[in-house]
Order: structure tokens, then sequence, then C-alpha cells
């Protein structure tokens, strides 16, 4: 069990032993990077099938033998597992296979998937703090080494806006810390309904939620998403969309439950989530650009996550970690779709009679992203608005409003796209795609015609993803109690304590030899 | 109008701010986590510098983060900075490397003389960290200052690369591998070590921390590589004006 | 006691001030020096000798390199204004 | 006269403002980039403040003190721990920055953040195919900016 | 495994088959007999038409906490049979002449899809109709609007595209509007089940019933097109493919009234609805159904007046008769409802015959422009027939079956002291009669043009169905018993007291109707005047059809005589433009609003400055928290406080 350190600790010493070994042989460098993902996910397929109590009993893992609150720890439930698997997963899915770039590029996907999984399973405040800074920074020059001088340009307003952010973090950490003297989760936790449960508590909430939401795509702070998205590669569109937005909502979320019990920071919350959805749906609408308007929607759909965790009570928990997995399931597999399909959706035009089946994968993605039943999507959709409306209050009925308006407006502009694709006319495009650069950058600098085509392996997973939606259609009553047991434990605050600190114990002396 | 929002954004701020400061306690804060390490850290961790002590062992792992965090800025910079629009020999950007005048004798001389005495301070903040104040920042940022003071010096000169990569990696794989060691005897990661040959003298002396100064020697050795690494590649920018715009095409080959 | 803690936060939140104001940008920079040098001494007051040191070496002396590198770089290295 | 610690949390406070507003207002980014340091500072200040003790000493153990640990008082060690990191994050993000600011000005040829933006809009918009969209600020640099990028593509040949 | 699974998974497994199969030319002949055998298993469920127990499905999924059922009852089985007859049709009819045509003129792609669409629909209506909580009607109600929008969407024309976003927009607004009603109804009454739903109802305020309705109507109220949500109807349908048109002009709209059916008359229960005042008017809320309802026979007949081309004709009538029907439900008595009800019986089977005699002019000539038809009585006479049998039962006049359903609405109009309402009626089916004149004149009627002289009558294989429908349509008139007994199961099992009927009509104590003699009289009446006509008088000539006058002049056979353009320009003029595309601009508003909107939004996410964001949402944050706590009156104090302290 406490080599679920490993899966922070490995990936940082394979980052900083990749540029050493590169310097004698560049592929024994890669190949450690990649054996290091390989071996994340051993580790935790290996705890998982050993101790099958996890999915009854948390752990919390103690590192550098210093009992919490004194040291720092890190906490594994179910839902912290599931992250930490899916972060070596998405990471190796979506691995910069076929650019020519330097070790350090590879360097860097390391220090991504440490801190990611680090994040996810801190159980100390500033120490979700560092890693979310290394996760920052981290993307920050993924994005910026895209090649493309407007990808600098856009990766410096996302530091800008990160940093900002982040120094606000810190700001409420340092407001927390003022009034509790600890920072480890579950003491603070223990602390809270005696020490937070005031207007400073709230602020610092605030604060916490403005710097982490900037991650996590929340409404004001994610004006990076467009220009981020619209100038990086598909693959990593495809990950920080998919898996880093969706670990800061987890994070913000479990601060919220141990840290925060006032009912201002859920409506605070779902506040900025409505006005997430309505406005990236808005503006997706707008859109003529195949990427930006996924970026869009993928603002709209953190909007719902935000929203629905914003429900108090097991139906919003459900419902947030229901819309949250499945966004993470299908935006990916969309950016996957988007390789070949880069540039103007007029360009689309007639793509369904050269790819049918890529279209049709298109289709089935984007009907569970509206929440068409019985597909997945559907369910998450359905606990969302039946949590809403159990819940009396302005935000909660003006979520009720919201959410169907712009599932409709969604509706509307992905299926214009579906409607392009099965035009007949293809002959007159509207705009020219002469400057699109692909993934693939297969650029012929002559005359800057484009090849444009869809990875084998950015199908190969759009396509795993449809069967796995499939697949949990056919399988719902099992996936429906998996996602009631993930939400209960999630949900309780008393759990998270007791499993910190098993007895109220006296801190104990470590015995030196 | 963005400066009137702004303004009233930051005015806004600013007594919101005002308002919340007034309520926090000012020299009575609760210190739990504080007075535990305090009470603690002497006899658990052997180090009389209790900085040093949060730094190492109870917050090990923060440390190590923050090293990742400069190692990726590292990197992050040697890879933008790498690009060919960027370097001296791109067709946009004109022969500005020698723009910069050698520095006069005496400076050299003096910085000659100078270096080897800043790098024996460096290295004696270092290993005296978890004694006195400073540690494996403020001795790392030295040896950087010690190690990049030659080539400010002496504009155009070039930096072997490979040296500082060496290092970094190396000292930031020290550092895990001291964690790993602990682990290796069934101990939690990074729990600090103390064995015969590690830690066995008094508090206050050298020799008492544990492996503790050895962590602190990877951080010293991270933080110099790393800052060294990031003033080199800076400085091996050239100089940037209005009439050397480079339009280098963007795809980024190396 | 509270005179010096005055007067050190008066010429840092001046320095901070004149980062933002101060036409060349070379002063600018080493404003922003001097507002970590007036920060280091108030950690040096609050008895936090540690960060002292690290914020004089960081913030006074290697980030004030760093960015007048970066100045001479950017072409905006101009002692007269 | 305030007490001291108006003035340390003035002091703190006032720093992240200047910082801010610095952020907010300025076109600049390198300039952009030092308000951002500031403001950094700043909350590093407040966090420092959160771990004073009115009669506190620095936190290390002096020699003739081990006698009677238990007597003195100290500051907590926490806050300062944390300070020095993000000191040190701090740097890391500088530095980043700095790298793109250089590359930024090395490309597009300006440190005005609205040009960036125009520029980068404008880039995106080109990238996809969309028409070009109308700057408001200054359409005769976007026009010629891309006429220049279209014209050194042929030179390359 | 009950009749229903068996049902069910035929059709499934069917819908499969005729994808995997759809490029082969056996599967026009394959799918009717899919039909065939589907019909066949539907009847044997036929005890439920005749007040038999509901027939519960063997499959049930436990998710969430809920347990989704299926089910048949009466109302589900009358549905059901109208469905499959008509896809029956349908097949039968594409299955021949049309189809080789299509095929040819697309390819066999395309005709396979019509035919995978086909199946698709009657597979998702049939788990909708057979649906037994609410969540399965959800679902069975967006796989029957996914359904239709690939049938929509199989024409390639730009206006059919148009048209089939424009409705998948609506119907994705109406399912918004329905799974609102289903949280709300799942967290006011505990579950979702009907029976248990139908329990809780009786605890609900009204208030809260009327909220329910609001929403269950306008997501129900959508699918039928009813005012003001009839936009998108007309021009989705009428751009369907031919065969396509068929099926679904005559029942998909009215799988609307179904649920509504179920859901606001079985489960709410009209009493409820008929209890809540709206305020500010003197309307309840089932009159103000009851209204809309009357508005929607009125608008869209109307504006099918104006139309120009038959599609589009018959397609607005469509829309148009669905308000009978919901005036019909919302009368709420035993008669008004079985004419409501039993107006979908009437109307699917004229209407898919229109559409089918429509489909072969257009086959025949290329064509349904008014303009650019007529006289094609004497080119196709069985087709003119079998028009003029459906228009007779579209107009509600006897012996066709379309007499005997709008003669209940009416009568149960009267009968419940609604004059208003009945005045409303009466101009609906005045529209539609003038509305049906115009259209069997322009087709058939005139003189023939030049093009259209080699024109032959229609292929056997469109005929049979035609005629099959046609000989329904006069069948049904003169026995209206054999659907009415179907009709009062239906009413049972919603809860009201069926219609007390025999075979030949209606018994009622204040006068009922029976058919049979109804039909008789006015033979007898056409007997007497043909005797009188021919023997007595005779004095008749038969005259060509060019044999024409026009101001004075005799026209020559080179110019066509042919009356179409601005058929009602006086009635139009009466009628006045100033409430013209009154709705058409509505929708254009709120698209335009939703537009200036995203603009705005869009230029929030330009912003120039990335920390301006940042501060913006911190100090509003602030700001929120701190008045929220209570303390802002005490800000200024806490600051003064703090300085003094």
């Amino acid at each position: 069990m406490d080599n679920i350190v490993l899966l922070v600790v490995l990936p940082l010493l394979a980052a900083f032993l990749m540029p050493v070994v590169a310097r004698s042989s560049e592929v024994v460098a890669r190949t450690l990077g990649l054996s290091v993902l390989f071996i994340s996910i051993g580790i935790i397929l290996n705890v998982w099938s050993q101790s099958g109590q996890i999915d009854s009993q948390a752990v919390s893992i103690v590192i550098g033998g210093f009992l919490p609150p004194l040291g720092i720890n890190f906490y594994v439930d179910q839902i912290s597992l599931f992250f930490a698997l899916a972060v070596p997963v998405m990471v190796l899915l979506f691995w910069p296979w076929h650019r020519a770039t330097s070790i350090r590029e590879y360097s860097l996907m390391m220090l991504l998937t440490a801190s990611a999984s680090g994040l996810i399973l801190s159980g100390d405040l500033f120490n979700i703090y560092v890693f979310y800074e290394l996760l920052g920074i981290a993307s920050y020059s993924l994005v910026a080494i895209q090649g493309r001088v407007s990808a600098v340009a856009a990766s410096f307003r996302y530091l800008l806006m990160g940093s900002v952010g982040s120094v606000m973090m810190l700001l409420g950490i340092a407001i927390i810390y003022t009034q509790t003297g600890t920072l480890n989760l579950a003491h603070l936790s223990l602390l809270a309904p005696e020490k937070l449960n005031n207007m400073l508590g709230l602020a610092s909430f605030a604060l916490i939620l403005t710097g982490m939401g900037v991650k996590a795509e929340l409404f004001p702070v994610n004006s990076w998403v467009p220009e981020v998205y619209g100038s990086v590669s598909s693959n990593l569109a495809a990950l920080m969309a998919g898996l880093l937005s969706k670990l800061a909502v987890i994070v913000i979320v479990r601060l919220l439950i141990l840290l925060f019990p006032q009912p201002e920071a859920l409506q605070l919350m779902g506040m900025l989530g409505i006005l997430g959805v309505l406005t990236g749906e808005l503006v997706a609408w707008r859109s003529r650009d195949f990427v930006r308007m996924l970026s869009f929607s993928s603002i709209g759909q953190l909007g719902l996550i935000f929203l629905a965790f914003s429900i108090p009570g097991e139906m919003g928990m459900m419902a947030g970690i229901a819309i949250a997995l499945h966004h993470m399931l299908v935006k990916p597999a969309l950016f996957m779709l988007a390789t070949g399909w880069r540039g103007a959706v007029e360009n689309l035009s007639g793509v369904a009679r050269r790819s049918p089946f890529v279209v049709l994968l298109f289709i089935v993605l984007i009907l569970s992203l509206l929440g068409i039943p019985p597909l997945p999507g559907f369910w998450a959709k359905y606990l969302l608005m039946v949590g809403l409306s159990s819940q009396d209050g302005f935000i909660y009925t003006l979520g009720m409003i919201i959410v169907p308006l712009a599932m409709v407006i969604e509706m509307a502009y992905l299926f214009k796209i579906v409607m392009i694709m099965y035009r007949k006319d293809n002959d007159e495009p509207a705009v020219n795609n002469s400057n699109i650069v692909d993934d693939s950058n297969i650029v012929d600098d002559s005359n800057i015609k484009v090849v444009q085509k869809h990875s084998k392996w950015g199908l190969a997973i759009a396509a795993s993803v449809a069967a796995m939606l499939i697949a949990i259609v056919l399988q719902l009553q099992p996936a429906s109690d998996k996602l009631l047991s993930l939400a209960n434990q999630l949900s309780d605050r008393n759990y998270y304590i007791s499993t910190v600190f098993p007895q109220i114990h006296t801190v104990r002396m470590q015995s030196i030899k | 109008m963005r400066n009137i929002a702004g303004l009233l954004f930051a005015g806004g701020l600013a007594f919101l701010l005002l308002v919340l400061a007034s309520y926090l306690p000012y020299g009575q804060t609760p210190m739990f986590l504080g007075d535990a390490i305090l009470a603690h850290a002497p006899g658990e961790v052997h180090t009389a510098n209790i900085v040093a002590a949060v730094l190492l062992a109870y917050r090990g792992i923060d440390t190590l983060g923050e090293l990742s965090i400069l190692f990726t800025a590292a990197a992050g910079v040697g890879l933008i900075l790498g690009h060919r629009s960027l370097r001296s020999d791109s067709a946009g950007v004109n022969g500005a490397v020698n723009s910069e005048q050698h520095s006069g004798f005496i400076t050299t001389r003096a910085v000659d003389l100078i270096m080897p005495l800043l790098m024996v301070v460096g290295f004696y903040i270092i290993f005296y960290g978890h004694v006195t104040p400073g540690g494996g920042f403020q001795g790392g940022v030295i040896l950087a200052t010690a190690f990049f003071l030659p080539v400010l010096v002496r504009p155009g000169t070039r930096i072997e690369h490979g040296v500082i990569t060496l290092l970094e990696g190396l000292a930031g794989s020290g550092f895990i591998l001291v964690g790993l060691w602990a682990m290796f005897y069934d101990q939690p990661f990074l729990q600090p070590i103390f064995d015969s040959f590690l830690g066995t003298g008094p508090l206050g002396s050298l020799w008492s921390a544990g492996s503790l100064p050895l962590l602190y020697l990877a951080v010293g050795l991270k933080v110099g590589s790393e800052l060294a690494g990031l003033l080199v590649t800076v400085s091996e920018v050239p100089e940037l004006s209005e009439t050397n715009i480079s339009d280098a095409d963007d795809i980024n080959r190396k | 006691m509270i005179w010096i803690v005055s007067i050190v936060v008066l010429v840092m939140l001046a320095s901070a001030i004149a980062v933002l104001v101060l036409p060349n940008m070379i002063a600018a920079v080493a404003a922003a020096s001097v507002v970590s040098l007036a920060l280091a001494v108030l950690f040096a007051l609050m008895k936090a000798p540690d960060v002292a040191m690290t914020e004089a070496a960081i913030g006074a002396g290697l980030s004030a390199l760093l960015l007048a590198m970066g100045l001479k770089r950017l072409g905006l290295w101009q002692l007269e204004d | 006269m305030p007490a001291i610690e108006v003035v340390l949390y003035s002091g703190a406070i006032g720093l992240s403002i200047i910082g801010l507003t610095g952020l907010l207002l300025l076109n600049n980014v390198f300039r952009m980039l030092l308000a951002l340091v500031i403001l950094e500072s700043g909350v590093n200040l407040l966090l420092i403040l959160s771990g004073f003790r009115l009669a506190g000493v620095a936190p290390v153990i002096l020699p003739e003190q081990l006698s009677n640990l238990s007597a003195i008082v100290m500051n907590d060690p926490v806050p300062q721990a944390l300070v020095l990191t993000a000191i040190v994050i701090g740097v890391g993000v500088q530095a980043l920055g700095l790298a793109m600011i250089l590359r930024i000005k090395a490309q597009y040829g300006t440190l005005n953040m609205l040009k960036i933006r125009e520029q980068l809009e404008f880039d995106l918009a080109v990238q996809s195919g969309v028409a070009t969209p109308v700057s408001a600020h200054s359409p005769v640099s976007l026009a010629s900016g891309r006429e220049r990028q279209l014209s050194n593509h042929k030179d390359e040949q | 495994m009950s009749v229903l699974d068996d049902l069910l998974l035929f059709t499934a497994l069917a819908s499969v088959a005729i994808i995997v199969l759809r490029r082969f030319a056996f599967i026009s002949k394959f799918s009717v007999v899919v039909y065939v055998l589907a019909t066949v298993l539907l009847i044997k469920m036929s005890a439920l038409g005749y007040g038999g127990e509901a027939v519960y499905s063997s499959f049930t999924v436990n998710v969430l906490g809920q347990v989704l059922q299926w089910r048949f009852d009466a109302l589900s089985w009358f549905f059901a049979l109208i469905t499959l007859v008509v896809a029956l049709f349908t097949a039968l009819f594409m299955s021949g002449a049309w189809g080789d045509k299509y095929r040819k003129e697309h390819s066999k792609e395309a005709y396979g899809l019509l035919q995978v669409a086909l199946i698709l629909n009657v597979l998702s209506m049939l788990v909708l109709l057979a649906s037994g909580d609410l969540l399965s009607l959800f679902i069975g109600w967006e796989l029957v609007s996914w359904a239709s929008f690939m049938m929509m969407a199989l024409n390639p024309d730009k206006v059919a595209r148009k048209a089939a976003i424009k409705y998948i927009v609506y119907a994705m607004a109406g399912a918004m509007a329905i799974l609102m009603a289903i949280a709300m109804t799942y967290n006011m009454t505990g579950s979702l089940d009907y029976v248990q739903v139908m329990q809780g109802m009786a605890q609900l305020n009204n208030s809260q019933i009327a909220v329910l309705v609001s929403l269950y109507a306008i997501g129900f109220g959508i699918k039928m097109g009813v005012i003001p949500f009839h936009l998108w109807q007309a021009t989705a349908y009428a751009e369907t493919p031919g065969a396509g048109a068929v099926f679904m002009g005559a029942i998909s709209a009215r799988m609307g009234l179904y649920a509504l059916i179920l859901v606001i008359v079985q489960i709410i229960g009209l009493t409820r609805v008929a209890a809540i005042e709206i305020p500010y008017t003197f309307l309840d809320m089932q009159n103000a159904l009851a209204w809309v309802g009357a508005l929607t026979t009125i608008i869209p007949t109307y504006i099918a007046l104006k139309q120009n081309d038959a599609r589009y004709l018959l397609a607005w009538h469509g829309v148009g008769q669905g308000g009978y029907m919901l005036l019909g439900v919302m009368i709420a008595d035993s008669i008004g409802t079985a004419g409501g009800i039993m107006h979908v019986f009437n109307y699917a089977t004229y209407q898919a015959a229109l559409f089918m005699t429509v489909t072969a002019v257009i086959y025949r000539t290329g064509t349904s422009n008014f303009s650019k038809l007529g006289g094609l009585v004497t080119q196709m006479p069985l087709t003119f027939m079998v028009m003029v049998v459906s228009i007779i039962g579209l107009a509600g006049i006897p012996p066709m079956n379309g007499f005997v359903s709008k003669w209940l609405i009416y009568r149960a109009l009267l009968l419940d002291g609604q004059p208003l309402l009945f005045v409303a009626a009466v101009i609906g089916t005045l529209g539609t009669i003038l509305s049906v004149y115009k259209l069997v004149h322009n087709t058939f009627l005139g003189q023939l043009r030049l093009e259209h002289q080699d024109v032959r009558e229609a292929p056997l294989s469109m005929l049979i169905p035609m005629l099959g429908l046609a000989i329904i349509i006069f069948a049904t008139g003169v026995m209206p018993g054999v659907v009415l007994d179907w009709v009062a199961a239906a009413q049972i099992a919603i809860g009201i007291a069926p219609v007390e009927h025999n075979l030949g009509g209606i018994e009622l104590v204040q006068g009922g109707l029976n058919m049979i003699w109804v039909t008789g009289v006015m033979f007898y009446g056409f007997a007497v005047g043909a005797i009188i006509f021919y023997f007595l008088g005779g004095k008749s000539k038969h005259i060509h059809q060019y044999d024409n006058y026009a101001g004075g002049h005799f026209l020559t056979s080179k110019v066509r005589y042919h009356y179409s353009n601005h058929f009602y320009a006086g009635l139009m003029h009466l009628i006045g433009g100033w409430y013209r595309n009154i709705f058409i601009k509505l929708e254009y508003a709120l698209v335009s609003l939703v537009s200036f909107m995203s603009q705005l939004s869009e230029n929030f996410y330009r912003s120039s400055q990335p920390a301006m964001l940042v501060a913006a949402i911190v100090m509003l944050a602030l700001w929120y928290i701190m008045s929220a706590d209570g303390s802002a009156p005490v800000l200024v104090q806490g600051l003064q406080g703090g300085m003094s302290k």
C-alpha cells in the first residue's frame, strides 16, 4: 500500500534522470519514461487487486514517517485511486508519440504525471498547492513548446491568469492557517465546524476556488481555454480538458466537503457553474472553428460539473461525479476526432461520405454528451436535474432553467456540424483551409497545402470510448451502484477524518535507532 | 474602460482584504502545527534549525515538489528559448551576441578570485543549513551566482550545458533516492534515516540530523544547477530589437 | 521597533509603486529589487532568518539579475530615457 | 499612531494590491511580470505574518538554549517553510514568463499585451481557416504582420 | 416471456436485420413481412382492445434506485395498432415502383436507410408506447425524437436539412421540459412509477400541479406541434422523402398526444388541471389547453390554405388536425375523449392515404407544386378517387370516418356548454374544407398541362395500399363501432367512462349517431337524385376538359386554363396581414436574442487582460460572501475596528 507514493516519486525520478540518460542514449531515456508509466499502472492495479477492501475502506499513507497532522499524508480512497489510475493511463494514451521533440518534453510529461497524481492523492493543503503549481508550470511549458508562437502567447496569458490565481489560492491558505494553525485536511476538517464556519472561512474558500478554478475551467477564470486549446496539439488539449480540469474539480470538491460546510460556499460555486454553462454554450454556438467549439463546450460541461457539485447531498455528489467521469471519457475522444478535423466547420462539408465510420463515432459521442438516453450522459444529466429540483433556492431554480436551455443550444451547434458533415455539395468550402496545420505536421511549405488525416491512434481511442459508453449502458446497474459508493465515500467527512486519525493519537515519537 | 474596471476591482479588493485582515489575529495565531513541531523536532529529527526540519522532514515532499517546479521551469525555459527564432545564428537575428563588451580586467580578475570564495560560502550554508539559518535554497542560489559570475563578465562564453544537465538530474535523483532508501528499509518514503554513520552527533553539530544534510546537499546542488542553467540559457539569447523581428517558421524542429 | 517597521514598509510600498510608474525599465527592475530587499528586512525583523536570506538571495539578487538580463535581450536596456 | 500590526498588514495587502493593480492596468508584459513578482511578495509577507508571535524568536535552537528548550517562545516554523517554497516557486514562474516574453518579442515584435492578444487571435483565426477577425485596435499592423509572414514563407523557399 | 416481450424483441431483431441487410434488393419485401408479423404479434394482444388486463414485459432494469419497466395497456395497444398498420401500408407502398424509382434516383444505400429509419421509428414508438414509468417514457420519447430526426435528415435537400435541424432543436427543447418535469415529479412524489406518481399527485398543491402540467404540456405539445410550437412540423414532414412522409405525417406527431393523455389525463387527472385558475383570465388550465387545441385547429389550417405545394398543404393540415385531438381530449367527458382518441385513428388513415396520393402524383409528374399540376383526373382516376375519399374524411363529411370523430367532438363541446370553442372548431373545419378543395382542385381538376399528357395511372404497387386505406376509411366510417370498441377500452384504461356505442355509432341519451343509417340515407338520397337526374331529366352531355371559356373567349388547347395562384386571394385579404408571420417573427426574435447574448459572452472571453477576470471574480465573490454573511453593515466598522485595535 505504501507503494502508492511511488506514483508521484517514480515519474519525478524519471523526469530528472531522462535528460541525463538521454546524453548517452535517447532510446533508453524514452523507454525509461514509458516504463515508469507502466509501472505506475501496475502499482495501482496491484493495490486494487491485492486489497479488495479499498472499495469499502480508504487508506491514509504517511510520508516521511511523521503521522498527520505533523507530516504530510496521502489519502487513498476509491475516487483518488481511480483518478490516480486515470493519470498514467491517459498520459500514456496522449503521449506525444509522433512529435520529434526534445527529450525534455517527455520529461515535462512525466512531471505532469507526477503532479497530477500528487494533486489527487495529497491530504495536505499546502502540498496540494505545491502540486497544483507544479501542474500549472508543467502545463504552461508544455503549451508553450507546441511550436507556434501563438502557443507561446496563449501560454503566457494562461500563465498570468494561473499565477494570479495561485497567488489567490496561497492567500486563502494563509487565511486558513491563521484561523486553525494546521494544514492537514483531516485535521482542518476536524476543526472546520468551529474555526472555519465564518466569513473568513468563506473568504478563503472563494480565494481557493478562484485559484483552483483556473485549471478547472471555472467560469470567469477560463478565458485561457479557447486560446490554449486552439493552439496546442489535440493530444495535449485532450489531456488538459479531459484529465487536468477534472483533477482540479475533484480537489475543490474535496476541500469543499471537508473544510467549508457553509451553504454560501455551495451557492457561490453553483452560481459560477451556471454562468459557465450559459456563456460556454452560447459562445460555442457562435464558434465557427471545430476546436474552439470543443473548448467552449468543455467550459460548459465543466460549468455543469460545478453546478452539480454545488447541490448538497448525495444526489449532487453522484451527479457531479457522473458528469465529470463522462466528460473525462467523451471530451478527449472528441479532441482525438478533431485531429483530422481542425479548422473551420464549414470545411467538414461532405466528410460523412469520405469517412462514414468516423462521423458515426462522432455522433455517438455527441449524443452521449448531450444526454440522450439511454447513453450514459443521459443518466448524469438526469441525476443533475433531479438533484437540482430537489433543492429550494434561487441558484438551483435558475440552474433548472439554464441547464436545459444550454443543452438545447449545445444540441443546435453540434448537430449543425453533423448536418454539414452529411452535406452533399462540398464543391465550394466557404473559407479556405490553406493555413491549417494538423497534428501530424504533414506540412508542405511550398503552397501550404495540408493533408488532414485522423491519427489512427486517436481513432482507436475514440472508438474504444464509444464502445465503453455502450458497455456502460449495458451495465447500468453495477455502474450506478459503483457511482453511489463513490459518492458516499467522497461526501463522508467523518469517514475521512477517522481514516486519517484511526484513534485520536498523541503525536507518536518516531523511534530512532 | 479597462482602467476604470481595473481600478474598481483593485480598489474594492483592497478594501475587502483590509476588512478581512482586520479579522486576522496578530501575534497570537493558533499554532497547532507549529507548536507540535517545535516540541518534537529536536527530539525527532535532531535539527537545531527547525525550519530545515519542516522543509526536509515534516514537509519533505513539498520540497521535492518545489525542486520539481524549478526543474520544470528550467526545462520549459530551455525549450522555449531553444526555438530557432531565438538562436543567435537564426536568420532574423543579427549578430548581436558580441555587442556586449568584455568587462574590464579588474572586474574579471575580481570575479575569478571571488568565485571560489562564493562556492565555499555556498557549500557552508548548505551543510550548516540544519544547524543555523540558511540551507539548500540559499546556498544553492549562491552557488548558482558563483557559477554564473564568470559567464557574466565574459559575454559570449559558451557554457557546456551538459554539466548542468548532469548535475540537476543527479541532484534531483539523489533527493529521491535518499527518500527511497528509507522505503528500502520498509519505512515510509522520505523518512529521515539515522544510523551509526549518519546523525550520531549531538544537537547542533554537523553530523546530527541523520540523512537531512544529504537531502539539503541535494537541494542545494539542484537549486544551484537549475538557477545557473536558467541564467545561462537566458544569457545565450541574442539581443532582440525592433528591427530584427524574426518570422521564423513556427514548426519547432530540433 | 514600530518606526523601523513603518519606514521599511513605506520604502517597500514606495518602490513597489515605482516599479509600476518609473518610465525607465532598468529603474523599474532596480525598484523591484529594492522591494525584495525591504521585504527581506521585514522578514528578518519578524524573526524569520531563513526566509529573509532566501528573499535577499533570490528576490533581490538572482531574480533581479535574471530580469536585467532579460531586459537587455529585449532591447530595453537604456540608461537614458 | 496605528499599532504595528496595522502597518504590517497594510504593507502586505498594499503590496499585493499594488501588484494586482499593475497587472490590471499595465500593457507592457515585462512590467506585468514585475507586478506579478510584487503581488507574490505581498502574499508571502502575509503568510509570514500568520506565523508571527509577539515575543517569539527565530525557530533556530542556539546551543545555549539547549538546556531549557521549553522556556523559549519560537515563531511558527511552518509558514516560514511555506514561504521559502513559495519564493522558489515564484522565481520559477518568473523565469518561465521571461522566456515566453523573449520568444513573443522575437516573433511578434511587441511587448504590448493588447497587440499580443490581437496577434494571437489573428493567428488562431488564420490557423483554423476562419475569416480574419476585424481588429479594433490596429488593423493595419495585423494585416502587415500577416503579409510579412507570408512573404517570409516565400523568401525561405 | 410475455407477448409484449416477443413484440419488442422481434422488432428489435428485425431492426438489426434491416440495418445489416439494407443494401439488398429483397429488403423491401422483407420489411413488409416484418410489419405483417409484428402486426400479428400485436393482434395476439388484442384482448387489450376489448378491456383486457395490461400486459407487462418481463424485462426490467434497475438503475439509480429506479425500476424501469415496460407494459402495454389498451391505450398503448390502440396507438401501437395504428403505428404498425400505417407502417405496414407504408412498407407496402415503398416496396414497389416507388422504391425502385427512389433507388434509381438516389442510391441503394439511401433506400436502405429509409427502411432503417422506418423500422427504427416503429421500434422507438413501440418502446415509447410500452413505457411503464416516467423514466422509460422519457427514454422512449427521446428515441422517437431521434428516429424521426433520422427520417427527416435523409433528404439531402437544403430545405429539408434546415427543417430537420429546426425540428431537433424544438424536440430537444421539449425533451428538456419533460426532463425538468420528470425530475420535479420525482422529488414531489418520490417515485416515477405511474401508480405511485398517481397516488402522490393527490398530495400536491395547485401551484405544483400547475408547474408540472405546464412543463409536460410544453414538452408533449412541441411534438404535437400545437400553437405556438407549430412552426417546425409542416416543413419537416413535408420534406421527408415520399414514403417516409406518409408514415411521419400519419402517426409520428401523435406520440405527443399519447404521452399527453397518459400523463395529464391519466396520471395527473383533468379534475386537478381544471382546478387551477389562470390569473387575470377567466380560464382554468384545462380550458386553456382546450383553447390551445382550438387555436391549433384554426391557425395552421388557414396557413395550409396559403400553401402552394401539396405536401406542405397536407403537412399543415396534420398540425391542424392535432388541435382537434387535443380539443377532444381536453373536454374530458366520455364523448369528447372518445372523439379525440378516435380521431387519431381516423386521421392516420386519411392522412396516410392523402400523402400516398400526393406521392403518387409526384412519382408520375415529378412535382407537387400546384402551379405545375392540374387536370390529372383523366390520367389518374383511381388516385383521384382515393384522394376524394380521403379529403371527405379530412373535412369531416359523412360517410367517411373523419365525420364520426368530429361529430363526437362537436357534440361534446355542445353538451359541455362551450359555444365559443364550438365556433372555433367550426371555423377550423371551414378552413379545412376550403383547403382540401384547393388540394383536389389544383391537383386533379382544371385542365391538364401539356407536359402531363403522357402521365399514366399510378402503378399497382402504389394503388393497392392507397385503395386499402380508402376502404378502411369508408368501412370505419360506416361501422365506427369497430374502432369505438378499442377507444372505449382505452378510455377505461385512462380512467374515463367509456363511450356508449354500437357497431353503427354512438348511443346517447341526448341523441346518438348511427352511421349505418346515415350512410344508408345518404346513398338512398344519392340514388333518388341519380334516378331523377338520369331518368327523369337526362339532359346532360359529356364536355371535354379543354372545352372552356374565359372572359367570353374560347381557350385554345395550347393555353391551359388552370387557376392556382392566389387561390383564396379574397379570403387572405380578409384575414389581413398584421398577424401573419407573427410566430415566425417571434422565433426569429428568440434566435436573435440568443445570438446577441452569445456575442456578449464572446466579448467576455476575449478580455485583453487575463488577470482582470481573476481580480473581478475574487472581488465579487468576497463581496458576495461578506454581505451574505450578514456582516455587510459591519464592513466599515470592521475596518475601523481593525485600525483601532
